[in-house]
């Protein structure tokens, strides 16, 4: 056992921190986030530049052949900066589908324009009624010739809006809930039936509904097996969620930090708030639960290469350690913050924000609860 | 002990009801929420209570009360929040009011509290300070007296809709070597007097409710003083008092529950049923019910204990943590309902507008979580709440 | 509405306070539990004397024809008192079962002999495998001519010990879990072939395990109807209920002053623990807790006698308040009396005792949300 | 970072696993609860460690430690927790030991740690008194030098188990007019001295585990002293450190969490089907199980920090609080899980012997529940761990 960072993975994070402070800090941010595209390309040009995006892929196409670890570093330190740009999507997800199931011509295309920085990719898959079941699709792709025609209307898709590749779940067979007939697509943005309604997300990230009105598609476009996806889908989502942990993470950090320092200098009754031993425990509270959350991202992370019952339930359980913690980190840092808290002024209402909005992707607290119990209690037994 | 309502009672709660179904302004209904509200939609329904001679039922009958038993008042909360009408901005009719008719001269009297009544004056309160927050006592903004005039200069914050605001209610250090909480008069401040600024601070959710005031070189006339020079903390503790009654907001969380199951029986829960089946959000929504009900049956108690001529006390402390806390919560639960569409940020529009994707109920899901975090730290945190039950009650 | 408690209500909590002062003191009671029967039989013809036994019971049968409220004011101070004799059970129950549903051969027989302190009755419902539901009755009761012959087990019967009488719920028709098919029966405990198991239960009440053994009983020792029993073993666990939710305002009231008055004189580093502000606001908690609990109690005594659905909404709303604020208040109770507080020599143990019992007395937090919930949200809706 | 064994950790937890399979005395498997155990139950399976050589893993190996690494010491708690032996008491061998290896004499060494090592001595600690609890300096025992000898006068309490005890550990104050951490010192007390009297406490399950000792006139000579006259204060804080290492008792708790299952698997629900499958249920175990993994890789990040040469910081703390949290926990989930028959109260037989209905898993569950609420009392409160922490940790 091993809980030690690599030399390259802290320089990774070192050169991360530098980038946010001088690049990205709060009112750079800011200016990013009311830009008419809401993100920098320039920063994106830098991740590039930094090796963020080759980091974890594999080295024969043009990657760095980092892992998982390396993931939770970047997203720690994004959490930290609170970077918008589609860095997930496009690596871990977008780079996860390709190098675990892409064609070598897929491979040969795909992942060296995303490890240079030329390809964004953003992920298709949740359906206006279909919650955080991942096998629930009712968009559909019908074998046409050798290739599929698409039609269905995805939702929420970060990243959308930058992207100029789309990985789409569609069904190819079974019903609108089934685990079997589930397959994934790698689709031109710009490809014709594909349109898109752009906007912004409450905690400043870009997203769209994407509309697809019988968008064809070669077979090419098809990764891994047709109707098998799911199992694929499972995998990278989980090593997504991983990485939202680590995010996660991160903005814990920041918000436990800040409010100590605010509750330092900050003056009620003649003394520092932090002199109250009530706020002093509740820091104590967000101290242990940050360190907990920490915890369970490493979990997630170092078992992301276990089989599939032992990541999906170490991820969910991560899922749902970060989702409580960071609703009470998040609430105690506001409480503690005061008016403060509550504006848009302050640091730590922006790092609530996006803490609350991680809860709410790839499955809430309930949702991971309800898995890990399946998986910890299996109803046959 | 009995919960029956006697035939009166049960006549009276007809008797509003009808009066709301038939006067309530049906374009109100159409709000989405309170940040599309200009300022006559804001007043619309005091106007008409105020016609009615209903827009202040807690008002001694003498200055325009009722004259309602606390059991009619609470029919009448009821069934606003059934009907869901606008509430009415406390700022005049339950804050300053109060003071006015229990400290002010027989002019102000006569002049302020028909205006409040009617809903022609829009009141603000100057209370908060930057870097003051729950501690009144550390106040910096002076009051010096010239003649027949106070010239005000300072700072308020967190401002509730001053933005609106004719008149303001202003704590001001009028002699600054008396101790922290003496030396602090109570001051009525016509808004539009050269020297004010407002200045909007913009909440988590984007929205506009609060602002800075900044008062500069303002004239007010002496006779705007309310009570004794230098004893402004008399009325302001009075005031803080009566704020935090009726915060409890039982009847309107018993609609938002109702609110929060509708919404369950739309969405769909991972297996395709309604949410409201499933076991987890269902158990959720039925603790909270459960709670919500604690405190309404807590909220009864106390106000038949103010019937039976025990005013306002300590318990408003109570009813005001349990409430906030059952209100935030409300939006918690909606935001978990609604999953991925908690995300669209209504305000990002291109053009300006407004911008809904998913159902019309989810837009405001995450925006009122946000901005709901406000209410157990406005009026007196829920630390402050605690500390005073920590004093008042259990004397530690 | 009223929330007044009458002059008569107010004398009879003045009355039992004076009684525990004198007679029911912490020494006093340790004795009583000690002692062989582990009960106090001049305890109870006091409380006869005093009038409790009459006092929720109809007129015309010898008691005082006083209803709910008497019953909460009774329950509260035996809370108080932490008094263990059987009353609830024989006047609350026994009397219940008997005033909605006995004949009245059945009410002449028993009720007089309740009201005067000379009957003391046992409940008999659960079973062995049964938990909390009522309709779950695997004893049985098979006609005999014209009257039955109960064979089963009945698990964890308070008061049993004590008893004359039995009121035994036993299946007549029906599969084990059936609503239809449940009958009440009144037996008396020295009929042939009824034989008890005797037992302490942890907070000091007795209790036996009751096995009926082809106990023959004539067609007069059935209550109401055959077969459709279950609304009205519902309704009276319902009164009972509420009575342990009462009693339960009771412990919780003293495990809140006893503690404020253990942080007044305690010192620890010099200054009195209550003092320390996280201390405080815990207390302040205890004390919210105890007013929304009294809150429910009430609400729940003034609902009994509403519509069934009303009424099983209150008072499992109740049981569900009064379940977790009993945890939460016993617990803060023991932590704030530190070592001392986990010891059989300080009071507060015993109510924080008897406290977490009456949450496993007819269904606890669980069974009772789950209760609720259906009544709130039913699954048709 | 990764999270496998070596094929060296592997080979060891092999071997670890086969002592114990072959070496753990039977009949201890039959004991139910820690209050059913005589003197010899408990020194059992330390006496045939200490035969082995691995009674003391976590002392240096000069005096008899094992010499494992961190990974190896974690898979002998593991191990241990999976079989279910019974813990080694921890007075002696983690307790007293550390600060006689760190600050005693030669002599002292010689003759005590050896004596500990094989299970020949048994020890308790004599800290606390009565009131004064978590607050150590508060102290009121005192050792007044008296030639060659020490004479010990006062009372401690909370002594755990010191009705078996052969020796003490005790914290005197030497001298009376220092201020309240200093004069004071650390003594080693045999408790068969004249003036030595044990009464025992009966906690709220029944249970006779702690008790009071009264030290009247003892007479101790000088050489039992460790460290330094009036510096016990460094002893009393470097064993405080020690005792809270390893409290978190994760792998204890992961075989109590299945042991919640298997019990949950035989009781019933209200439907009739296992309470495994009940909704709100399963749900409880899983979130607990999901708190405990949290708590298993804090534990694991703090080893791999002491393996890094960092020793037992603050983190003991976290671990603590966490720890004893989820150990509660798991009682209050196994008394729910049993319904009706976690009433009965098994020392309740006439006979004196003890006493059982209902399911034989049923009867120690309430006096689990009551028995646990001491973990986060005793060894220093909860409360006061969150002190240390804002303190230490966060510089507040």
């Amino acid at each position: 056992m091993d809980f030690n960072f690599t030399d390259e993975q802290t320089m990774l994070r070192d050169s991360i921190a530098k980038f946010v402070a001088a690049e990205y800090d709060f009112d750079k941010r800011k200016a990013i986030l009311k830009s008419a595209d809401g993100w920098s390309k320039k920063a994106w040009a830098t991740f590039a530049e930094l090796g963020l995006m080759a980091a974890p892929l594999p080295e024969e196409y043009g990657g760095l052949g980092g892992g998982p670890v390396d993931t939770l570093v970047i997203m720690e330190e994004f959490g930290k900066g609170l970077v918008v740009e589609p860095w997930l999507q496009t690596v871990v997800i977008g780079g996860g589908f390709l190098k675990h199931a892409g064609s070598e011509a897929q491979k040969q295309e795909h992942i060296a324009a995303i490890a240079s920085g030329e390809r964004i990719v953003a992920f298709a898959y949740a359906e206006p009624k279909g919650r955080y079941n991942l096998s629930d699709v009712s968009t559909t792709a019908k074998k046409d010739g050798a290739g599929y025609v698409i039609n269905g209307h995805k939702a929420v898709v970060i990243g959308a809006p930058q992207a100029d590749h789309l990985i789409v779940t569609a069904r190819t067979a079974g019903g609108q809930r089934d685990a079997k007939g589930v397959s994934a697509f790698i689709v031109a943005k710009n490809a014709k039936g594909v349109t898109t309604r752009d906007y912004a997300t409450i905690d400043g990230f870009r997203a769209s509904e994407v509309y697809f009105e019988n968008v064809s598609v070669g077979a090419d476009a098809l990764i891994g097996a047709a109707d098998g996806a799911l199992p694929l889908v499972e995998k990278v989502v989980d090593e997504a969620i991983a990485g939202l942990c680590a995010e996660a993470v991160g903005t814990f950090r920041l918000m436990h930090s800040l409010t100590l320092e605010y509750a330092r200098q900050r003056k009620q009754f003649g003394v520092a708030i932090g002199s109250f031993q009530v706020l002093q425990h509740r820091m104590v509270d967000m101290f242990m639960a940050t360190e907990q959350s920490i915890s369970m991202a490493y979990m997630a992370t170092l078992k992301l290469d276990e089989s599939d019952t032992e990541r999906a339930k170490a991820v969910s359980a991560a899922k749902v350690q970060i989702g409580k913690s960071g609703r009470f980190i998040g609430q105690a840092a506001v409480q503690i913050h005061g008016g403060m808290g509550v504006t848009e002024e302050m640091r730590v209402g922006h790092y609530f924000k996006r803490a609350t909005m991680i809860d709410a992707q790839f499955g809430n607290v309930d949702h991971h609860v309800k898995k890990f119990t399946n998986l910890s209690m299996p109803q046959a037994a | 002990m009995n919960l029956e309502y006697s035939a009166e009672e049960i006549a009276f709660r007809d008797e509003v009801r009808a009066f709301i179904r038939d006067n309530y302004p049906a374009h109100l209904r159409d709000i989405e929420s309170r940040d599309k509200m200009n300022r006559e939609d804001f007043l619309a329904w005091h106007k008409i209570l105020g016609k009615k001679g209903w827009s202040a039922p807690a008002w001694p009958v003498e200055y325009g009360g009722t004259g309602w038993t606390s059991t009619q008042r609470y029919i009448w909360g009821e069934e606003n929040a059934l009907a869901e009408t606008t509430p009415l901005l406390p700022f005049g009719l339950s804050m300053v009011a109060p003071v006015i008719y229990t400290f002010g001269t027989p002019e102000q009297k006569a002049y302020y509290l028909p205006r409040i009544l009617s809903g022609e004056d829009w009141w603000c309160q100057g209370y908060s300070e930057p870097g003051a927050g729950s501690d009144l006592a550390g106040l910096r903004t002076t009051a010096v007296r010239k003649g027949d005039k106070y010239i005000v200069n300072g700072q308020k914050t967190w401002t509730t809709l001053a933005q609106y605001a004719d008149w303001g209610f202003f704590l001001c250090r009028t002699d600054p070597d008396a101790k922290k909480q003496e030396g602090i008069s109570f001051i009525l401040i016509d808004m539009k007097s050269p020297g004010v600024t407002v200045r909007p601070i913009i909440m988590l959710d984007g929205g506009h409710e609060v602002n800075d005031v900044y008062l500069d070189n303002v004239e007010v006339p002496v006779e705007n003083l309310v009570g004794k020079e230098n004893q402004g903390w008399t009325c302001a503790k009075f005031l803080l008092a009566h704020e935090r009654s009726g915060i409890a907001g039982v009847a309107r969380s018993k609609r938002g529950v109702e609110r929060l199951k509708d919404l369950a029986r739309a969405e769909l829960a991972d297996d395709g049923g309604p949410l409201i089946r499933d076991d987890d959000f269902r158990r959720k929504i039925a603790e909270l019910e459960i709670d919500l009900s604690a405190l309404e049956y807590t909220e009864l108690r106390v106000l038949a204990n103010e019937h039976a001529g025990k005013g306002p006390g300590v318990e408003s402390s109570l009813l005001k943590v349990k409430g906030t806390e059952i209100q935030q919560r409300l939006t918690e639960l909606a935001m978990e309902a609604v999953g991925n569409y908690t995300m669209p940020y209504f305000r990002s529009a291109g053009d300006g507008n407004d911008f809904a994707v998913g159902p019309d109920y989810a837009k405001m899901t995450a925006p009122s979580y946000f901005n709901m975090r406000k209410t157990s730290i406005f009026g007196g945190s829920n630390e402050i709440q605690r500390n005073i039950i920590a004093k008042m009650v259990l004397g530690l």
